[in-house]
């Protein structure tokens, strides 16, 4: 630059400066329009509430939802609800993310290629619905023409559904689900009594489990969590003692005090096992057991003399003194409880309810109660009629699926092509990307649980009697359908008597009727504080009922604001007069007495081993598939619902830190014979196939045992759930995978 | 023009095709370098491998390195004018460069570590003196300003010689910095006591500098890191891998400008012998961390040890002890051995070494928290190697341009000792004497 | 001034992981995928870690949070005070004023401060779901459990517009909103009459790995008799 | 060619300190409200949030036609108005807002400390034009200052959230 600023330079840079004000002021306004359409995130502020039923699973718990300028932002229990008494499960936590998912169906939609990569076209509501009538019209002549599979539930709208499909002539079926229901039947075989068992955990000092999933999700997972709480330490008693007999280190075999590892069927042993020791020792109050003997000396002659503790002991594995030393921790507890899973196996539920018995648990504070007068479920199982439609015994001209739980309960995955080609049309009303959909010719997606109205029953947990009823929470975010506006638009299309069979327009209709009848029924009370249920109770045991609103419009309002209905009237004596009406217990007897252990069979005991190492050394082919796998579900995933919530995914394979992982225990003995460290990647093979996962140490495992996580979904599934792994069914085949699959482990 | 040191003055005049294919390899990778930062910048720090509890890496093993390789320079040159060693005279230069270069390449790969760099000023204007990251940024920049403060001052009577026989932009250059030299006898005794002052400043300095980088570790509680002889351990590994890199340094320079006239066998085997007592000093400190922490069976300090002893980062442990103290060790104690070749074969085994060093000590404590939390195997990314290799390429680069501009070797110190001839350290009456 | 505490009663505790959830809507963690989760990029305040604890003998299923320690190790190593003590012994961290250095990650014993490797990720679906009242973290800043100190804020000032002192169920942050099992229990431990306090008295209670120093106000009270 | 990038690099460097140094620009509002004519009226009346929750809110059109029946005057367009008329959203740009890492809330400054709206947001009443600029600088040394005065928490988390 020269010393001197010619005129030249002058124009340069003063050009220069005028054009650098300028370009900075654009730069100053685009900037500041741009904050302020930043700042447009979020418009007020402001926080209400609205209540809602969790629907992840049976246990209907009430929920409030916090929602931003009408926006959801967060779930959490319901204070009133007498199930959730204001908490909520993970599951109930995650339910957000499946209204938010952002793979779920946006609407009516039919399938324009079935082979292949799936094409859909969209559909309007009014075309899906006339489309979906014409198919089903053509179905209802044909017998078993409409096959109908969803989750089994109880309450006024679950009724509306089977009316519809009754009147379409439709051969119904429901997947069933967990609950203390399905446990009703076996408690009447031995009772008389009609009605679903209450378990009182809560009050109960010692409980005795066979594989039920305490901690978990057993029966009501929220009300089963908080009276887990209050037996470890609830005010009143000393801490309550957990015996858990599981086939594997379940989450409730890590917190129970002592875990004995028994497959189901060794369950059923270990349990008449320790009733003959109870009954052999005398530990069991003969006295108040006689007014209600039925067949109780037959039952113990055969127990007594077949399930001997040595036999038990060969049976199972299970030393003779823990056996003993059960029946003797059993006898003696103030309060014992013995607990099952509500989905074991008759025989299994069978040998419970009879401990129960002897240890005089029924009608008894922590013991076992009756709760009759809500419907008794005697419904079709879903799973077996899609096997039927999968082998070709049935061929349905349309089959609905309300949504896909049915075909996650199938036990082999390779059945969903079959049960397409077998039938004419399929139609999916889940609202999720998920197993029914990838199926289906046509998606009829229904809205998802805060969007809709409710009116069910909670799953049997609470000795008393409950509606949860709610308006919808939000209203709906894509186009989907009400289920009830639904079946009654295509009620009116096909006409004739299903038409007539829809008494409603909508849910809101559904609902509305229930209310009413809640309102007239003259008892009970909407979800209120225990202190006013208490009350509600005092009066109606006094045999009189205050209204707890001045009109039914009021009483109408108050429930749909609180979110259900409460009649805490509860008879404690329903066993003792189903006893007392039936001729007293009818045990079922036992039918075969427990093999003794084929010990070629099955691994030998460390004195075998040092007994048989003295007589021939022959050498013996290691067999290819060593281990027995068992699939288990863990209890963060909804076998029912939406799978795609991302946030359940971080929990799986917690607390080991296996996070998205599917993961595979293993005693650390077998384990180490294959040199398989804790947390190391393995591949486990079948006859079928192989599959990666993740190892996990346990000790204490049958060594011959192996566990495998189980998260049904996979490649058809939204964005997250097609990241967790592949199908494990796969390694089962065509066997069921209820049953333990051959496997090898190795390093991979 | 000539000169009595024509041959340290010529490379400086002129660029050969093999410095100009070097520093276009160099360059080369520095933008490459550049590349994976700006990725870096762009998606965050989720461009390196690192996670939880693995929340450091690469980044923070190059930063101990190159604050260790940092001692190389100044507190050797500093210990060494101090005790008046005469050998010392044509190294000093080399290994004061080697300090001011390195020390920004430490500070860097701190700044290339943060999650926001954007906000790396918090640290001067909200400064939380309790931090021992505090105290690093003070140390360090006093170390900054006094090493190069003491590479500047003997440079400039060889500037002023190079002033009076440049024009253009060098004369220009020469000028300002030669700040008016005229080697009267007020400015040779002015810059006499002035260098005499900053020999025994800087050795401070630079101790704490690296007592101060170690306490980054060890004022935390975590396993392996909260020992006490991690200030002297970091200050011996720090002088150790200087050593080394000085003598890298020497017979590169040696060899691309032909100074052997200046570098000499001698030089290498005094600085081996040098590097020697450090490799045994290294093993000693060494020894004494791992055996008490052995002897102590503390589950969770243990579960380190195991770690690197023989758990996932066993190669890395075992390969850091032959290269710091098997390889170094059989070369050097053996006067056979300790010829140029030989010195430089254990100094590179000594550098890559000691980085390996730096790195089983900062991945494997954080691999094995206290808290069971879950953990993986950390494996740095393309970025992470990519500015690895960026910041040596960029060293490199620099050390190169720095040999253009100025006398890699002290004219004028050297002509103030051309009397006395360089002699080995050890005596002849030693038995592992050199002959001089 | 309150000194607020949490206590968990392991024996209670089921493993359930509501809390788990509950923590990630209300703070606004973002989701992980399989890989993320691999590379130790899990983004959780709240977590269930197995732990070795003395008197059991397999590991228990331990909720891990931030343990509020009153003497953290993390908050003295912070270059910038963006972690600090604060008055109501809440370890709170300031994002605006954290540069990302990590080193509070590091000198935690718990590991329970989690650093956003990338800037936070929803799928705009579900971006509507973010908690207002919590902001979104930048990348390249550490977070960690604050005990819900944005409830605390807004409790406050509710029971203030109500005129009255705020009370104890006033605040409660959302893990223990929702543990179905009861296991948590929230309060003031300097005030002698709540519940934490009585608790934390318990012959049962430990603060975990309290030999190092660091006073945590997170209280367990150990399993089993 | 040489010549000119000295004056380029001036132009640039011009612009980048006139972003810098001056404040934030204002904004355009989509309509020319009159606060001076609405003083009569409390600020909560049209900020329903002012006084009860953390956002004050800006009104939108059913807050004007709940007086308003016909357009105002000229000075709202008479398109503008057939939107408020129809209950279309306005689209005010805010203006005042703090960054998104902290937690303001109204009614604790307001019906809670007793603070004067003016105290931040000026004198409104005397305002003819909506605000296209903050009429304080929203930034942590302005709210700490008075916070400071007023003997008000101090803590960072106080208000960093």
């Amino acid at each position: 630059m020269s010393d001197n600023l010619t005129r030249r330079d002058f124009l340069l840079y003063g050009g220069a400066t005028i054009a650098g004000v300028t370009l900075g002021e654009l730069g100053r306004r685009t900037l500041a329009a741009a904050d302020a359409r930043a700042a447009a995130w979020p418009s007020r502020g402001v926080e209400t509430w609205a209540t809602t039923v969790c629907r992840e699973c049976a246990g209907g718990c009430g929920v409030r939802v916090r929602l931003m300028d009408g926006v959801p932002v967060k779930l959490e229990g319901n204070p009133l609800c007498p199930v959730a008494r204001g908490k909520l499960c993970a599951k109930g936590q995650a339910a957000i993310e499946s209204y938010y998912d952002p793979d779920r169906l946006v609407g009516p939609a039919r399938r324009t290629a079935r082979s292949g990569q799936p094409a859909w076209t969209r559909l309007t509501s009014t075309e899906a619905i006339a489309l979906a009538a014409e198919r089903l019209r053509q179905a209802i002549a044909t017998p078993a023409g409409i096959v109908v599979l969803a989750a089994d539930e109880r309450g006024p709208l679950a009724d509306a559904w089977t009316r519809f499909w009754r009147a379409a002539n439709a051969r119904l079926a429901w997947t069933p689900m967990p609950t203390a229901a399905r446990l009703g039947p076996r408690l009447e075989v031995l009772t008389g009594a009609q009605g679903d068992p209450v378990f009182d955990l809560e009050r109960a000092t010692y409980v005795l489990s066979f594989g039920a999933p305490i901690v978990e999700d057993w029966l009501s997972g929220v009300w089963t969590q908080r009276s887990f709480g209050r037996f470890r330490r609830g005010s009143g008693h000393a801490r309550g003692r957990l015996v858990q007999i599981d086939s594997r280190r379940s989450a409730t075999a890590r917190k129970a005090d002592e875990w004995l590892a028994a497959t189901v069927e060794q369950q059923v042993i270990l349990a008449y096992g320790v009733a003959s020791v109870l009954l052999r020792e005398n530990r069991v109050d003969r006295a108040k057991l006689e007014p209600l003997a039925g067949n109780f000396d037959a039952f113990e002659r055969q127990v007594t003399t077949y399930y001997t503790p040595d036999n038990v002991a060969s049976a199972t594995g299970v030393p003779v003194v823990t056996i003993l030393r059960l029946a003797r921790e059993l006898a003696s507890a103030s309060r014992p409880l013995v607990a099952v899973n509500a989905d074991a196996p008759a025989a299994l539920a069978d040998a419970v309810f009879t401990l129960d018995a002897l240890v005089g648990a029924f009608d008894r504070p922590g013991g076992v109660f009756a709760k009759t007068g809500d419907p008794v479920l005697d419904r079709a199982d879903a799973v077996e009629a899609l096997r039927d439609v999968a082998a070709g015994r049935l061929r349905p001209k349309v089959l609905v699926f309300g949504d896909s739980s049915p075909l996650r309960a199938l036990d082999a995955p390779a059945d969903a092509s079959a049960i397409a080609a077998n039938c004419d049309f399929v139609i999916s009303l889940s609202p999720y990307l998920d197993e029914s959909a990838a199926i289906a010719d046509f998606l009829l997606p229904v809205d998802v649980a805060i969007e809709s109205w409710q009116a069910m029953l909670p799953a049997t947990a609470v000795a008393a009697d409950l509606v949860a009823v709610t308006r919808p929470a939000v209203p709906r975010r894509l186009e989907t359908q009400d289920r009830a506006a639904l079946l009654q638009s295509l009620g009116t299309a096909i006409g004739g008597s299903v038409e007539a069979a829809c008494d409603w327009r909508s849910s809101e209709d559904v609902v509305g009727a229930e209310l009413k009848r809640l309102a007239r029924a003259a008892r009970g009370t909407p979800y209120a504080t225990t202190y006013e249920t208490n009350w509600v109770r005092q009066l109606e045991s006094g045999g009189w009922w205050a209204s707890p609103a001045d009109s039914e419009q009021e009483f109408v309002d108050r429930v749909l604001t609180v979110g259900g209905w409460i009649d805490p009237w509860f008879d404690p004596n329903q066993l003792t007069e189903a006893l007392h009406a039936h001729g007293g217990l009818a045990f079922p007897i036992p039918e075969s007495p427990p093999a003794v252990r084929d010990v070629a069979a099955s691994p030998a005991t460390s004195e075998e081993v040092a007994l048989a190492a003295d007589v021939v050394p022959a050498p013996v082919e290691p067999p290819r598939f060593p281990l027995k796998l068992f699939a288990f579900t863990p209890a963060t995933v909804n076998p029912a619902g939406n799978l795609n919530q991302p946030a359940l995914f971080e929990l799986l394979g917690q607390p080991e830190g296996k996070p998205w992982r599917l993961w595979v225990e293993l005693n650390p003995e077998t384990a180490a014979q294959q040199d398989i460290a804790n947390g190391a990647a393995v591949r486990i093979t079948s006859a079928h196939a192989s599959i990666d996962a993740v190892a996990v140490h346990v000790t204490g495992l049958p060594p011959e045992t192996a566990a495998l996580s189980f998260v049904p979904g996979g490649p058809t599934d939204g964005r997250w759930a097609r990241l967790v792994g592949p199908d494990v069914r796969q390694l089962w085949g065509e066997d069921p995978a209820s049953r333990p699959c051959a496997v090898r482990i190795a390093r991979s | 023009m000539s000169d009595a040191h024509e041959a340290v003055i010529q490379p400086i005049l002129t660029i050969g095709p093999v410095f100009r294919r070097w520093a276009v390899a160099l360059g080369a990778v520095v933008a490459w370098a550049a590349i994976a930062w700006s990725w870096q910048l762009w998606h965050g720090l989720g461009a390196t491998n690192l996670g939880r509890p693995i929340y450091w890496g690469l980044y923070i093993t190059n930063f101990v390195f190159f604050i260790g390789v940092s001692h190389a320079g100044t507190l050797i040159s500093a210990i060494l004018r101090i005790v008046q060693a005469e050998w010392r005279r044509p190294i000093t230069r080399m290994a004061e460069v080697i300090t001011v270069l390195v020390l920004f390449f430490g500070v860097g790969n701190v700044v290339l570590d943060l999650g926001r760099p954007d906000r790396a000023l918090n640290v001067i204007l909200h400064p939380h003196f309790r931090s021992p990251l505090l105290w690093d940024v003070s140390s360090i920049t006093v170390y900054l300003t006094a090493s190069s403060i003491y590479l500047y001052l003997p440079l400039i009577p060889d500037i002023a010689r190079l002033r009076d026989r440049t024009s253009g932009w060098r004369g220009r250059l020469y000028r300002r910095l030669a700040i008016g030299w005229s080697g009267t006898p007020r400015q040779w005794q002015r810059l006499e006591r002035a260098i005499g002052v900053m020999a025994v400043l800087v050795i401070p300095i630079a101790v704490s500098v690296h007592t101060v980088v170690s306490w980054v570790f060890a004022m935390t509680i975590q396993p392996m890191w909260h020992s006490t002889i991690f200030g002297p351990y970091f200050v011996v590994g720090a002088i150790f891998s200087g050593i080394a890199a000085i003598i890298t340094a020497m017979a590169i320079v040696r060899r691309v400008y032909h100074l052997e006239r200046y570098l000499r066998p001698e030089h290498f085997s005094n600085l081996g012998l040098l590097l020697l007592v450090m490799t045994c000093l290294w093993f000693y400190f060494t020894f004494a961390e791992y055996l008490t922490t052995w002897y102590g069976h503390e589950p969770r300090e243990l579960a380190v040890f195991n770690a690197k002893l023989s758990g996932p980062f066993a190669p890395l442990f075992w390969m850091m002890f032959v290269s710091c103290f098997v390889v170094p060790f059989v070369i050097l104690a053996n006067p056979r051995t300790r010829t140029i070749a030989g010195t430089v074969v254990a100094s590179i085994s000594v550098n890559v070494g000691m980085w390996l060093e730096r790195f089983t000590i900062v991945v494997p404590s954080l691999s094995n928290p206290r808290a069971p939390v879950l953990t993986f195997m950390y494996r740095p990314s393309w970025v992470e190697w990519s500015l690895m290799a960026g910041c040596f390429a960029a060293f490199a680069l620099l050390y190169m341009g720095f040999t253009k501009v100025f006398p890699i070797i002290s004219m004028w110190e050297l002509e103030a000792a051309a009397p006395v001839p360089v002699r080995p350290v050890v005596a002849a009456p030693l038995p592992m004497g050199v002959r001089p | 001034m309150a000194r607020w505490g949490l206590v968990i009663d392991l024996d209670r505790c089921t493993g359930c992981q509501a809390c788990v959830v509950a923590c990630k809507h209300e703070n606004n963690v973002p989701f992980s995928t399989p890989e993320t989760a691999r590379g130790g990029r899990l983004m959780t305040w709240l977590q269930l870690v197995a732990a070795d604890l003395p008197g059991r003998p397999t590991a228990s299923a331990l909720p891990l949070m931030c343990q509020q320690c009153d003497r953290p190790p993390c908050t003295d190593v912070c270059p910038t005070s963006a972690t600090y003590l604060n008055p109501e012994g809440i370890v709170a961290q300031i994002y605006p004023r954290c540069i990302g250095c990590r080193y509070c990650t590091n000198a935690c014993p718990y590991a329970v401060k989690v650093f956003n490797w990338t800037a936070p990720d929803w799928p705009d679906a579900m971006a509507p779901m973010r908690n207002p009242d919590v902001s979104l973290r930048p990348k390249g800043v550490v977070e960690t459990c604050t005990f819900c100190h944005h409830r605390l804020i807004a409790a406050r000032e509710r029971a203030r517009a109500a005129g009255r002192e705020i009370a104890p169920d006033d605040y409660v942050p959302a893990c223990v909103a929702t543990c179905p099992a009861e296991a948590m229990v929230f309060g003031d431990l300097s005030d002698p009459h709540s519940e934490v306090a009585a608790l934390a008295g318990s012959p049962r209670a430990f603060r975990w790995m309290e030999e190092l120093g660091t006073q945590p106000k997170v209280i367990y009270l150990r399993e089993g008799e | 060619m040489r010549r000119l990038v000295p004056p380029v690099l001036v132009a640039l460097a011009v612009a980048g300190l006139w972003i810098l140094a001056l404040p934030a620009a204002p904004v355009d509002q989509p309509i020319a409200f009159n606060h001076a004519r609405h003083a009569a009226v409390a600020c909560a009346v049209c900020h329903r949030g002012a006084e009860t929750a953390a956002r004050a809110g800006i009104p939108q059109s059913n807050v004007c036609t709940r007086c308003h029946a016909t357009a105002p005057d000229r000075s709202v367009s008479a398109r503008a108005w057939s939107d408020v008329a129809a209950g279309r959203p306005i689209a005010w740009r805010q203006v005042t807002q703090v960054p998104e890492h902290v937690m303001f809330s109204h009614r604790r400054h307001t019906s809670l400390a007793q603070l004067a709206c003016a105290s931040c947001h000026g004198d409104a009443a005397a305002r003819v034009t909506p605000f296209g600029a903050p009429a304080t600088r929203i930034a942590m040394t302005t709210c700490l200052s008075c916070h400071t005065r007023e003997g008000a928490s101090e803590d960072c988390a106080a208000c960093h959230r």
